[in-house]
């Protein structure tokens, strides 16, 4: 296998330039075309890369020290850790490409596809690269050259002042996280190494502790922006909905997970770990922005939103695996902290597939009925049955239901957290249970919130003409979408090796054990500490099995057609969408019992037929807004603040041209003071 | 596993059919005597799925086969939950192959399952009752899992068997202060889990208070059979999880003819003792409006995490 | 060669000028003179770059009159790239642009003396001469800010000449005391004071008066450079200035300023045996001019006082980069470069934006990408790279520039211009997003005018780009000689 | 011998300095332009002197110069200007006149602390004199900060330039000759564009307040 990985990397890059070269199309039709074969090439050459990495163990390494010799040169690395993230992102590329091979096309016309592909193009090639980068200014390049392209598919649409003002969010947000990523990267390099990552990683350890510690929490904030971790998630829902739906599958399922992979390259790998407190800030972190993640997931009311904000639950759910990791590491339980680790990255797996599906079905509604608004969707299930079959699968996934992927890694984080409960002291222990609290409601919310996701879109009476005259997407995007879905099936038959995988690659990183020798026994999926075992491919089998007895079952003793006959209404005659539950109505009980935390400012709107009797009643409009915590608690200060400032700044430049001499004599005076110091 | 193993399954799922219309009849049962009714035989439950299963179905237009789907999974997620649960003998073969933290998301896949039947044909009271039993099966998840925790603490492993066994094995344990909350914990839950007062009254038929039923409100014929079946069952499961993992004794640890009949007897009559708790229960207190069930699933809560913390004292 | 190549550098403008002068009525042909004269002294100044990358300085004219070593051939290379490019985004040049001949003659003859000065005051050897150079400069550029008539751009340019004579009397006040000092150490009176003189007997100097001297001189070169708090006039006059000149003031203007301060640092250091001094005061002006700029750019209402401002933080941020030893010096004159290039193309964009909305308010300027696509991408183009953002070399050189500032330990300060910059990012943003996208309102005529002139825009974005992800041998080279001469 | 010379230089450092502080207690532009002609004369003068004790032929050169140019050059440029556009009195100063006296006293207080350093090092039968020159332009500067006529601010900037060359004719007996006459080029060049602005003013704003100057800000 030697010798191969170079040739499979530049493979990899002439298919994402393949894919970015659509820019230089005669026709629109040509753009799409190139643009899906390249991302599929080179997405299929990037995953053999990381298969490659991972399982021959050998590494890629490139340098082009001419490039950017002032800065120190690029230079390329791909270890395990990062063939992880590569692999996640390649195996999305392949099924997205396909997908908006077709899906591009409802842009052309009003946007310019070209740009759409080369900006598709750079943004595989740069998430690619980032997970190879092994310099410091090679890692902040890719990482800027991917937020950029980023932004510009999330500006896209670029006409409407939605998409330019989440736009401006994201680009804000980014930046401020690149400028604490620089800040620890400077901070990394402040004992005398170059910017290489192998001479960080020998300098960290010199570094003092207050550095050590500074240059955690900068990385968590730096990262903590990209992957979306609450507070700094904000730009989060407002981005990825306003991107073309499968570039949201890109940024939801791939893109936020390489702030995991930052967070783990930085802490575990460059500064080695560190004190158990780093691992309970990041539980923490995990902790509030599962909650806030799914909490707010659950009361929105745009399909694509809520899709983004449950990717904010999934990385607080990665983030409690990351943490608990981090701890158990510190603690001085190495085989608790692979366990917890390997449940981060295999949910971060797992969510790259049901959060692309998601997307991209979530792409085929709006490309079928024009709206995200769910209080106008339904019936889908009979307009387009492949669609709303993906997205069953993969809302069941992400609802972590067994036998499907989601539930796998969900069960692996129970038992890492349980390991930690069995096995530390009262305070941590205790700080655990919260954790295993929070996973538990988080999972049900999660549930009720996909349960609405898939019932109110999918299901029963269409809400609009719209979603009435809805249909099913082209043969392309339907292939995308199931390829994608297949994923989450797959990678529950195939824990074990993945899971194998995962854990051969935490090995490489200093302080973990190598492979526990438990994961590998058969098809049953043992906890290190054999504490628990569990086997997806088993239950899938009994409920398989259950499923096909009882329906035979059922046929012989009551094997009937079924009548056709009317929702029953209490007695009214003809049934209408109006009578339906809607999305908001769905979401209601859950919005009243936490109304401490949203803070919904409702106000219902009656409209009577005469003023002076209220009795007769005409209309009756309800509506609701929340004022997200964050918003309150966090921005609205901050920007206050800062145009606070503005406005003193304002008021030197008066316009009086005696003022503003007078500034330069000041200036004068106070500098020959302070020169009469020296 | 081999044949025995499959045959104790088979058997162990029979059983259990078999008893859980049993179990709701008892409760009910008791209820009208404890309400001065002389109330329907026991056995009524059997008669009632006989006749349903004998009806045909009437399906709204608006419902696709979701819809139909739906019963099939709700019966035969919570069929394989109870071939988990240590009924009669432990260990059970597919203990190894799926935990507590599997029994609960198993369960979780057939709410899953109802409630998008529930929306389906499109009715306002599907919706609602859908989106009632999704709050609370989302509220009720933490403090199961506490409980799931404390016990697993306990056992120092989350398969049912081991637990039931470790229990066996040192009785002193069904004593400990984390036994205890973690059970009344579980109770809790398990009265909102299983719709039954004071969550949800499984008698009512008034539109706006019903949860359960008024998910099911369009099934009818074979397909509600299943669903009530499977609900009676999921009752059942409880049952025995209450009585089997906090009070394991009698269970058979091996296939003797005698430890078999022991086991039986016991199980069945630790069900009986549960069902009329329940039953004394459901009479002595009224429903909760629904914005108080959170309390209620919030003070569960609290008692699973006083079960997680008594265990760290212990140690 | 060294004669001919400083000739060919400085001459061209001098002839433009009096071409310009004496020409009357203004004809075409004239304005393509300059900007043939542009090209040429390009050419030269190229010329000069490969010269000074053999190390050695050229020098030329009576006792050395002219001397050109790495760093005045850098900036010589930024002065003649920008006033080309301003020369043929000019007035005077297209039948059609809507200019009157005298306003046409006026811009070609003051700018080509502007220009003028500004070369002569990158490559003069003498301190005094330089400063006269740099005070023509004030002249000659503050003739063009009201090239149509204003009430605002009088006003600009009375603020102007006033604020930056009375700087630039001040450096001339630090001139002489530096003078002062040189002369109680040699008595040689006469003697005219060059660099390299003056640097020999540096370390005789007295400390003292080296130290007033750099006040004064500071306080003086930095009205000038846009140092907050003699910035003042700055917003003002460049944001009403002609499009090519605010481009040429922005753009280069600054960077002769800044090339003084450093000169001037030099030696001071040199007298003091240590940078300690000088690189403090510079710092604390240079963190308060990010801090201005940024803050103005937070509620600013006009595009061309956005980019004036930006002027000023980047202005503090080359200030900044300047005391951060050899590696931050490397890293500011590469910022120098680069954002002489960024401005320029934004300002001479803005002109273009400014011909076709009618307005310099933020607000009344939307779907700039629809309207002018080239126009609006290059503007994206030179706004993102304002911005720092890559592939432009502005990210380069500030990564270069705050790396520096971490590892001669300036933490906090180099935090603190991290955050400044990222509010300035954040405001910058804010402001320009808008403008790009958005829906373009309605009468606004679409489609490109006058393709033609945009040819050098385009190439200096490119530039800009090449710049980001390659910093070529040749700069490279350059800029470690002159950060070498630094650290020596 | 020397000490005559350091008389002198004295003497006529005060005497320049003193037609700074008239500017500052006199209203009215004319008032102004004959105290700037004084103090130009004086100048030269004591340039003359300086020329003559320290034997410095290039620096009579100056002198006369400085004669011609802001003697009588300038003075007569700006009477005319001043006919044409500040007919009124100097409006009221935004520092009344006492606490502009104070203010000047204090800034040449300061000018002698700061001017400590030259006086340590430096030889010269001048050096007593150099902080008045300091004193002269910060007074100078004040002047421009305070007077609210854009042509009491030329003034105002012509004494900066006096403050200057009296700075370097003290010190340094005067720069090279070559940067003398680049100085004069410039100062020429530089009042005359500022006259230029000021009758654009006139025009534009039909005043010399500067006051009206206030459109720009932000």
């Amino acid at each position: 296998m030697t010798g191969l990985s170079p040739t499979l990397f530049w493979l990899m890059v002439a298919g994402y330039v393949t894919a970015a070269s659509g820019l230089l199309m005669p026709t629109a039709r040509l753009t799409r075309i190139t643009g899906a074969i390249g991302a599929i090439a080179g997405g299929a050459a990037g995953l053999s890369l990381a298969c490659a990495t991972l399982w021959t163990g050998e590494s890629l390494t490139l340098a082009a020290p001419g490039m950017i010799q002032a800065a120190g040169g690029l230079a390329l690395h791909l270890d395990r850790l990062g063939a992880i993230f590569l692999a996640i992102i390649s195996g999305v590329a392949i099924p997205v490409g396909l997908y908006g091979g077709a899906y591009s096309a409802s842009y052309e016309g009003r946007y310019s596809t070209r740009w759409m592909a080369l900006n598709v193009g750079a943004f595989l090639i740069s998430m690619s690269l980032v997970t190879a980068a092994a310099s410091a200014f090679t890692f902040v390049l890719c990482w800027e050259l991917m937020a950029l392209s980023s932004f510009f598919l999330v500006i896209t649409e670029h006409e409407r002042e939605e998409s330019v003002s989440a736009a401006l969010w994201y680009l804000a947000m980014t930046h401020a996280g690149l400028l604490a990523l620089l800040a620890a990267f400077y901070l990394l390099g402040s004992g005398g190494a170059d910017g290489s990552f192998a001479a960080l990683r020998a300098g960290a350890a010199q570094l003092p502790p207050g550095t050590r510690h500074a240059i955690f929490l900068l990385a968590l904030a730096g990262f903590g922006s990209k992957a979306g971790i609450v507070p700094l998630h904000v730009w989060l829902p407002r981005a990825h909905p306003a991107a073309p739906s499968h570039v949201s599958a890109l940024m939801s399922a791939v893109m936020v997970k390489l702030g995991i992979y930052g967070l783990l390259r930085v802490g575990l790998d460059l500064l080695g770990g560190g004190p158990a407190w780093w691992g309970t800030v990041v539980i923490l972190c995990g902790a509030v922005t599962a909650l806030t993640g799914v909490l707010y997931a659950l009361v929105e009311d745009d399909l694509k939103r809520l899709l983004a904000y449950s990717t904010i639950e999934n990385i607080g759910l990665v983030l409690l695996g990351v943490g608990a990791g981090f701890l158990f590491r510190s603690l001085g339980q190495p085989e608790a902290a692979t366990l917890a680790f390997a449940a981060a990255l295999l949910h971060a797996v797992n969510h790259a597939a049901f959060k692309g599906a998601l997307f991209l079905s979530a792409g085929s509604i709006l490309h079928a009925t024009g709206t995200r608004d769910m209080n106008r969707l339904g019936g889908l299930v009979t307009r387009a049955p492949w669609t709303a079959a993906v997205f069953l699968v993969s809302a069941m996934s992400i609802a972590a239901l067994p036998p499907l992927n989601g539930f796998v890694s969900e069960w692996l984080l129970f038992q890492a957290f349980l390991s930690g409960v069995a096995h530390s002291q009262a305070s941590i222990a205790g700080l655990l249970t919260i954790g295993v609290g929070a996973l538990a409601l988080t999972g049900g919310l999660a549930a009720a919130t996909f349960v609405k996701a898939f019932g109110i879109s999918c299901l029963a009476i269409p809400r609009s003409p719209e979603a009435e005259h809805a249909h099913e997407s082209p043969r392309l995007m339907r292939a995308g979408m199931l390829l994608m879905a297949a994923y989450c099936p797959l990678l529950a038959v195939f824990t074990i090796p993945v899971l194998a995988t995962i854990i051969g690659a935490l090995a490489e990183v200093p302080g973990l054990p190598a492979v526990p020798a438990a994961f590998h026994a058969g098809l049953t999926l043992h906890t290190s500490n054999g504490v628990a075992a569990m086997s997806p491919v088993a239950i899938m089998a009994v409920l398989a099995g259950t499923l096909v007895i009882v329906w035979m079952f059922v046929r012989v003793i009551a094997g009937r057609p079924a009548r056709i006959g009317d929702t029953w209404g209490c007695g009214r005659i003809g049934q209408t969408p109006r009578m339906e539950y809607t999305s908001s109505a769905f979401a209601e009980p859950l919005r009243r019992v936490f109304s401490q935390l949203y803070r919904p400012a409702a106000d219902t709107a009656v409209g009577v037929a005469r003023p002076e009797s209220p009795y007769y009643i005409q209309s009756m409009a309800y509506r609701t807004q929340l004022h997200p915590w964050f918003q309150r608690a966090i921005y609205e200060p901050l920007i206050a603040a800062v145009e606070r400032a503005a406005a003193w700044t304002r008021r030197l430049q008066s316009g009086s041209v005696n003022a503003y001499v007078g500034y330069i004599v000041l200036a004068l005076v106070v500098l020959l003071i302070v020169v009469m110091g020296f | 596993m081999d044949v025995t193993g499959i045959v104790c399954e088979a058997a162990q799922a029979v059983l259990g059919l078999a008893l859980a219309p049993g179990v709701v009849g008892l409760i009910r049962r008791v209820k009208a005597r404890l309400q001065n009714r002389r109330g329907a035989p026991v056995w009524q439950p059997y008669a009632e799925l006989r006749k349903l299963f004998g009806k045909d179905m009437v399906v709204s237009p608006n419902a696709s086969w979701v819809f139909r789907a739906a019963p099939f999974v709700v019966f035969g997620s919570t069929l394989v939950v109870y071939l988990l649960v240590p009924a009669f003998i432990t260990p059970l073969p597919l203990n190894a192959a799926a935990d507590l933290f599997a029994l609960v998301y198993l369960l979780l896949l057939g709410t899953f399952a109802l409630a998008l039947g529930g929306l389906d044909p499109g009715s306002a009271f599907g919706g609602m009752g859908s989106s009632r039993e999704m709050t609370i099966a989302a509220l009720s998840e933490p403090a199961i899992a506490l409980a799931m925790l404390s016990l697993a603490l306990g056992a120092g492993s989350t398969n049912l068997g081991e637990i039931a066994a470790r229990t066996i094995a040192n009785p002193l344990a069904a004593l400990s202060a984390g036994h205890v909350f973690a059970f009344a914990a579980l109770f809790i839950v398990m009265l909102a889990e299983t719709g039954r007062l004071p969550v949800d009254n499984p008698a009512t038929h008034l539109e706006l208070t019903m949860i359960h039923e008024a998910m099911t409100l369009e099934y009818s014929g074979p397909c509600l059979a299943l669903i009530e079946w499977a609900s009676w069952l999921k009752l059942t499961v409880f049952f025995t999880l209450a009585a089997n993992l906090f009070l394991p004794w009698g269970l058979a640890t091996s296939l003797t003819p005698a430890g078999l009949a022991i086991a039986a007897v016991t199980t069945v009559a630790k069900l009986g003792v549960l069902a009329v708790a329940v039953a004394v229960i459901e009479t002595r207190i009224a429903k909760l409006r629904l914005f108080r069930v959170p309390e209620l699933l919030a003070v569960s809560f609290v008692l699973g995490l006083l079960a997680v913390t008594s265990s760290f004292s212990v140690r | 060669m060294h004669l001919f190549l400083i000739a060919s550098l400085v001459g061209p403008w001098a002839l433009g000028a009096a071409l310009a002068a004496v020409v009357r009525p203004y004809r075409r042909w004239v304005g393509w003179i300059t900007v043939g004269v542009g090209a040429g002294s390009a050419a030269a100044a190229a010329g000069l770059w490969v010269l000074a990358l053999g190390g050695t300085p050229a020098e030329a004219g009576p006792s050395h009159l002219f001397r050109v070593d790495a760093l005045s051939a850098l900036v010589a290379l930024c002065v003649t790239l920008v006033s080309a490019m301003s020369m043929a985004l000019g007035p005077g040049l297209a039948a059609d642009d809507g200019n009157d001949p005298r306003t046409s003659r006026t811009f070609r003859a003051y700018g080509s003396l502007f220009a003028l000065a500004m070369l002569l005051a990158v490559t003069l050897n003498d301190v005094a001469l330089m400063w006269v150079a740099i005070e023509a400069t004030t002249i000659t550029s503050a003739l063009l800010v009201p090239l149509h008539r204003t009430r605002a751009s009088v006003e600009a340019s009375w603020k102007y000449v006033l604020i930056g004579s009375v700087g630039i009397a001040l450096a001339f006040a630090g001139t002489v005391l530096a003078y002062f000092a040189f002369v109680t150490v040699t008595a040689a009176r006469s003697h005219t004071l060059d660099w390299p003189l003056l640097t020999s007997v540096a370390p005789a100097l007295n400390p003292g008066l080296m130290r007033l001297a750099f006040v004064f001189l500071l306080v003086g070169y930095g009205t000038k450079a846009g140092l907050a708090p003699m910035h003042t006039w700055l917003p003002d006059a460049h944001s009403e200035a002609p499009a090519p000149l605010s481009a040429m003031m922005s753009g280069v203007l600054l960077a002769v300023a800044q090339y003084a301060i450093l000169r001037w640092k030099l030696v001071v250091d040199a007298s003091l045996g240590g940078a300690a001094f000088t690189d403090r005061v510079l710092l604390a002006l240079g963190l308060l001019s990010i801090l201005i700029g940024a803050l103005s750019l937070v509620r600013q209402q006009s595009y061309k006082r956005l980019l004036a401002y930006s002027s000023i933080e980047h202005s503090g941020f080359i200030c900044v980069g300047l005391t951060f030893g050899p590696a931050g010096v490397f890293a500011s004159l590469l910022h120098m470069l680069n954002h002489a290039l960024a401005k320029s193309t934004g300002f001479l964009l803005s002109g273009r934006i400014l011909a076709r909305y009618g307005t310099t308010d933020v607000a009344g300027v939307r779907g700039l990408i629809r309207t002018m696509p080239v126009t609006g991408t290059l503007f994206a183009a030179s706004m993102l790279a304002l911005m720092g953002l890559p592939p432009f070399g502005l990210f380069v050189s500030e990564f270069l520039l705050f790396r520096a500032g971490f590892l001669t330990g300036h933490v906090w300060a180099t935090s603190a211009a991290l955050v400044l910059a990222g509010i300035g990012f954040v405001a910058l943003a804010a402001h320009v997003l808008p403008m790009i996208y958005g829906a373009a309102p309605a009468g606004v005529a679409r489609g490109e005018r006058g393709r033609l002139t945009l040819v050098p825009l385009v190439v200096s974005v490119v530039a800009l780009i090449v710049l980001g992800l390659m910093v070529p041998r040749a700069i490279g080279a350059l800029l470690e000689r002159i950060a070498g001469g630094m650290a020596a | 011998m020397d000490d005559v010379f350091a008389q002198v230089s004295v003497l006529g450092a005060s005497g320049v300095l003193i037609f700074a502080i008239v500017v500052l207690w006199r209203h009215g532009v004319m008032a102004y332009i004959s105290a700037f002609r004084w103090q130009s004369n004086v100048l030269a003068a004591l340039t003359a002197a300086v020329a003559y004790f320290g034997h410095d032929r290039d620096l009579y050169w100056v002198a006369a110069l400085m004669v011609v140019v802001k003697g009588v050059a300038i003075p007569r440029l700006l009477t005319r200007l001043a006919r044409r556009v500040a007919t009124s009195r100097e409006a009221e100063p935004f520092v009344n006149t006492a606490t502009s006296l104070v203010l000047a006293g204090l800034l040449i207080l300061l000018a002698h602390a700061a001017a400590r350093p030259l006086l340590e090092m430096s030889s010269a039968p001048t050096r007593a004199a150099i902080p008045l020159a300091i004193g002269l332009l910060f007074v100078s500067l004040f002047v421009i900060v305070s007077r609210k006529k854009a042509i009491t601010q030329v003034i105002g900037f012509l004494m900066l330039e006096n403050a200057i060359a009296l700075l370097a004719v003290l010190a340094t007996y005067g720069v090279p000759l070559v940067v003398e006459l680049g100085v004069f080029l410039d100062a020429m060049m530089g009042f005359l564009v500022m006259q230029i602005f000021v009758y654009d003013i006139h025009d534009t704003f039909d005043t010399v307040d500067v006051d009206a100057l206030n459109r720009l800000k932000h």
